[in-house]
């Protein structure tokens, strides 16, 4: 695989700072992020789901990134295609199918947000809307009473490319900086929103960039090698937890599926340039260095994906069945008593 | 004339005045190579390039911005906001520049801009893709808000806001785009903003409403004529300026009068008329003023049936008004 | 009990709840070391120190987007906006965030959160230092609003709205701070939000108002008297949600009513009031339901006779008045 | 003066890029502003006008980069304390004097906004509320319809370190960037918004670094001198006049007097601090700078004030005994006709 040519696979893994075990749970979770995503898609098509951002191509970034957090203590500020992050944070396959399938047991929101609107607060991961940047600054202040409080908890905030030219991030890192916050900043760059390519959201596509008129470090990081990932963030999250400030750490992934299933991303992109990127999809690449270090084989890895698969089957069977919200409860709950 | 729908009549509104002037750009996020993700400005970057159908950066308020600033300039910008959902973090730069600068300049510099976008539920579309925001707007003086209700009206009422030199908010209901079919000429012609409409005649009750609520009182109408309640269906169009004689002349008529609006109850478009109404046709009213809305609830949670709990419809216009007719 | 201006009220309550609840901060522009521009924060950075007492940057959504944050990891907030003319930028954060928090996450997030802004006109702060912003905030479901006009009132709501677990928005008229004084308790009390109380009673007529706004009706109540005209003064305290019981029962009493805002007429808080009194006191209305507010202008200019022009007081409550019992 | 120890002057005029001539010219814009800013201060606190912002320390950095402008075709988008620009941009003293009394004849909007709220068509100066940022994407807006009329314009936009922390300067900036405008961000770093210093603003405390991420050059200047100023913005109007986009130049400027006619500077800021401030106030340097290079001596500098002295105070007799706005009016001109 192309990424992986040239380098020492046990070298690239030590530098890492994770063991084997470790980078076989990262492989499962990102397997499982994929299968929950595909999956999820085909009920769209079946008309079974009514709605699904995939998140093919960002398995990498977002479970290395959620997996070099305390997930007991942290927290996670999550965006509509944090899926893998979630599943490192704790939220089960069957949960994020009551959430896809609006159930009333789905505790994102119990059916009052569209899918993949993630919030789970026994979890640690704060509520997101749809309006998009509005978690950045939110991020800061769940890390400003870390601070106050004394909690030694991090708060990692997701974002992509396209949400950080909202005002929002702006005000949100500049005090993050000011106060030194326990936070990072995660911008998965995959290069679009919607339709709209990087180079209209700013003439300089690296958003890392931004950090240091903040006064804190920003870096760029290959976020289809979750190694690689990891290790960035690893050493952002001790920097934020030792009171050193936040780290604005920018991940390049690859959007393999359209924006959301409303998206017919054929309208902006051609089908050569989108099979060109499948070439760099993270998982088989993963895969191949777990085989390459010994920790993977055909065998194996079977048994994880058939695992995977028939978790998330029963997951969608349970949630299809679980009951819907009760039309009564649309009424309550707009004011905490 | 041609049959179309409400979404047909949009771009050819937009088509037209671009074509007829040249001051006049679009910009919008995924409104160019993309076509909009409704679909409403699909074409038009093919025909009118990249200089004047401009895709925005992820940025309502730097976009709305811009447009203001483009429009003291001398052009007459036309931004999309993808959702009215999202005409919030723009909510300064409407309120305290685009609104006000006419006044605060004493007349020198006008802002002629149109900002578009689709709002309402029904579509599943949860709490962030299906608000009504009309009445945030219709309170701010200096601002035009126009909810069309049918092709003819969008596209005639779209031309008219472009050709405004003030800023107007152009709301189209997103369930309407492709549901609303109606005649629309082809070529040029206005319909003039502040104008409402009555859409039927009745003599025992007026509805009133705008957008897409018109065509559930116009439905409602149809059953409760069925049971002798002969309804009037008056049809705003503009929310703000409201044409205040032409419901004050409906309600003198009737002495009963329902608002009918999907945006929540407090504080909505249906407060204001209700109060116009108690005040100015209160010798009049044979029965308390009413109003259909949505519950005060954060707009229109995603699970079907939790929406459906909270969309008003034709159903609860009935009621109403037979509750009202009985009065 | 002691005698104390609205601006030292606020302080107190402000004082007391930082020095009860440890999870209890303030943040604002200048707050800090300068004590508020008003100075309505003086001296808390000395007692509670500069991580609880904290200078903001100049980025109102920023600011209460950190708040909210902050609010859902357990602490309470309170956020001092400069002048209610710039709690814009932050609007999205408090509409599509702080107001829906607690719905969308199906009531696992709660945002005990507030907002306190100095509010209103008269004292030639032009277009952008002189704005009622209620009516915004009072149409969207999961906000409260809170416009104290007295003292006691000042200090005992705003230590419920901080004990509140929903965003409270609590705005201050800035012309009040120093001219209104009353009686405050030294300890610890408070006064509920969303309910109103009648500060004068009378027969003939409500004048339903809030804010600096319930003074100049008690002041037109007392040339009124003279005149035989004998108004009751409702003061709501809270605009949003509405405390209809007593408004009603004002209204049903007297049969006539007129609210009284410095917001601007249209799509105010009195409008909503009136629809309701329209639908629920209809049979007890001799009269129709009136408005005196602000004309339909972009806040108040700058020149003293412009503004004055504008500002509406006392006279016009009592023209209205005149009208009204006339009828 | 300090800052012109060890230079040559005559080198340092040179490359400047200006002439004597246009050196005395400047020169006298900024005794101008001072006068007028002193003397609106002091009619503040005769109560004779309601409120003032000082601009005294700036008065370099906001002449010397209107003056690098083609003042009958550029536009600025100013803000409170810009007077210096205004003046440059061809506003007389007695339309400024007009503004400060609220009168009817005030071109800025007769009467209707707070002194020293500029705006002024015929002069292309774009007009200016009171909400600090907004005007940062209207900058690029005036330039982007430049740009599509082929206008050939050059616009400049004046705002604070403090209001660069809104996020319309993150929008504004970006959008610029990318459509690579014709507009010139001119920030003044005075170090405070208010009471707030320029540490709790960002913990990069200059804003000039934030332009690399938006893809164009930034500088900081000294914005004590006007020559340094004058040449630096020079080069960003002729990249701009030439295509080549967006510059953010930052001049480091002092704030020698309160925020407003409102504020009290000493409950924030020490005397000893604010005395040792004044030792760098850009007026007394420039004077000597200009005696150096023969371009003035004490009697042409006693004439020069003298004359701006008697142009002053005849605009505040004109503006005092102009008529105020009719209350009537106060009610039109909402909307449009
Ligand atoms: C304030 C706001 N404006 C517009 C939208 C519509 N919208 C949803 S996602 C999206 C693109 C997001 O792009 P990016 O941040 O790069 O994330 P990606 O989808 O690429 O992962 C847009 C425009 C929104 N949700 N919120
Ligand atoms: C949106 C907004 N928030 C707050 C204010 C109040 N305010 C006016 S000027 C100012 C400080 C501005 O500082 P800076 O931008 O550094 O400019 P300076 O005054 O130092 O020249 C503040 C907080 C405002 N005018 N607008
Ligand atoms: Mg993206
Ligand atoms: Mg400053």
């Amino acid at each position: 695989m192309p990424a992986n040519d040239g380098i020492d696979v046990d070298d690239h893994l030590g530098e890492s700072g994770l063991d084997g075990d470790n980078a076989q749970r990262i492989y499962r979770y990102m397997l499982l992020a994929r299968a929950i995503s595909e999956k999820s898609w085909l009920l769209t098509r079946q008309g079974r789901v009514l709605f699904s951002m995939p998140c093919d191509g960002q398995e990498a970034a977002d479970v290395a990134s959620a997996y070099a957090l305390d997930t007991g203590k942290d927290f996670i500020v999550p965006y509509a295609r944090s899926l893998g992050a979630m599943l490192v944070k704790g939220m089960t396959a069957q949960e994020v199918m009551l959430n896809m399938f609006g159930k009333a047991a789905d505790p994102n929101s119990g059916g009052r947000q569209m899918p993949m609107h993630w919030g789970h607060k026994k979890l640690g991961i704060i509520s997101m809307g749809s309006s998009v940047g509005t978690t950045i600054p939110r991020a800061s202040g769940v890390a400003l009473a870390s601070k106050l409080k004394g909690q030694g908890a991090v708060t990692m905030v997701y974002f992509g490319e396209g949400s950080a030219s909202e005002g929002d991030f702006h005000e949100g890192l500049a005090f993050a900086g000011v106060h030194r916050l326990p936070v990072v900043f995660f911008c998965n760059n995959n290069g679009w929103a919607t339709s709209v390519p990087v180079s209209l959201q700013s003439a300089e596509p690296q958003v890392s960039r931004r950090a240091e008129g903040y006064g804190f470090p920003g870096l760029t990081v290959d976020g289809l090698d979750p190694l690689t990932v990891y290790q960035a963030v690893k050493t952002a999250v001790d920097r934020a937890r030792s009171g050193d400030g936040p780290t604005l750490v920018e991940a390049t992934t690859i959007r393999m599926m359209p924006h959301s299933s409303s998206d017919n991303h054929l309208r902006y992109r051609s089908q050569d340039e989108l099979d060109a990127e499948k070439e760099s999809d993270p998982l088989p690449r993963f895969q191949n260095l777990l085989v390459s270090a010994g920790l993977l084989d055909g065998e194996s890895d079977q048994v994880l994906r058939d695992a995977v698969d028939q978790e998330v089957e029963s997951a969608i069977e349970y949630a299809d069945a679980a009951p819907p919200p009760d039309p009564e409860t649309a009424l309550t709950g707009v004011y905490a008593p | 004339m041609s049959e179309m729908r409400l979404i047909e009549a949009v771009r050819d509104g937009l088509r037209e005045e671009l074509a007829a002037d040249g001051s006049v750009f679009l910009i919008g996020q995924d409104i160019a190579v993309n076509g909009g993700v409704f679909r409403v400005t699909e074409g038009l970057l093919e025909e009118f390039g990249p200089e004047r159908i401009i895709d925005s950066p992820l940025a309502e308020s730097g976009m709305v911005g811009v447009a203001v600033g483009a429009a003291m300039n001398g052009l007459r910008p036309v931004v999309e906001i993808q959702f009215a959902d999202f005409i919030f973090p723009a909510f300064n730069q409407l309120v305290s520049e685009a609104a006000r600068m006419y006044y605060r300049t004493n007349g020198e510099y006008s802002v002629p801009l149109v900002i578009r976008a689709p709002y309402g539920g029904g579509v599943r579309g949860g709490l962030y893709h299906s608000q009504s925001v009309e009445a945030y707007f219709a309170h701010v003086p200096g601002l035009k808000v126009v909810v069309p209700s049918s092709p003819y009206d969008a596209k005639g009422l779209l031309k008219a806001a472009i050709r405004d030199d003030n800023p107007v908010l152009f709301f189209e209901h997103k369930l309407a785009y492709n549901t609303v079919r109606g005649e629309v000429p082809q070529g040029d012609y206005t319909v003039p903003i502040g104008k409402a409409v009555v859409r039927r005649e009745g003599q025992q009750l007026s509805l009133i409403s705008y957008g897409l609520s018109v065509h559930h009182c116009l439905e409602a109408a149809d059953t409760l004529s069925a049971e002798g309640i002969d309804c009037e269906v008056v049809d705003l169009r503009t929310v703000s300026p409201l044409d205040t004689a032409t419901l004050l002349e409906s309600v003198k008529k009737t002495g009963r009068a329902c608002i009918v609006h999907e945006d929540n109850l407090t504080g909505g478009v249906g407060a204001e008329v209700a109060a116009i109404i108690a005040k100015d046709a209160f010798e009049f009213l044979d029965a308390p003023v009413q109003r259909v809305a949505a519950p005060d609830v954060p707009s229109f949670p995603y699970s079907p049936n939790l929406e459906d709990a909270l969309l008003p419809g034709p159903p609860d216009i009935v009621r109403m008004a037979r509750e009202l007719s009985a009065y």
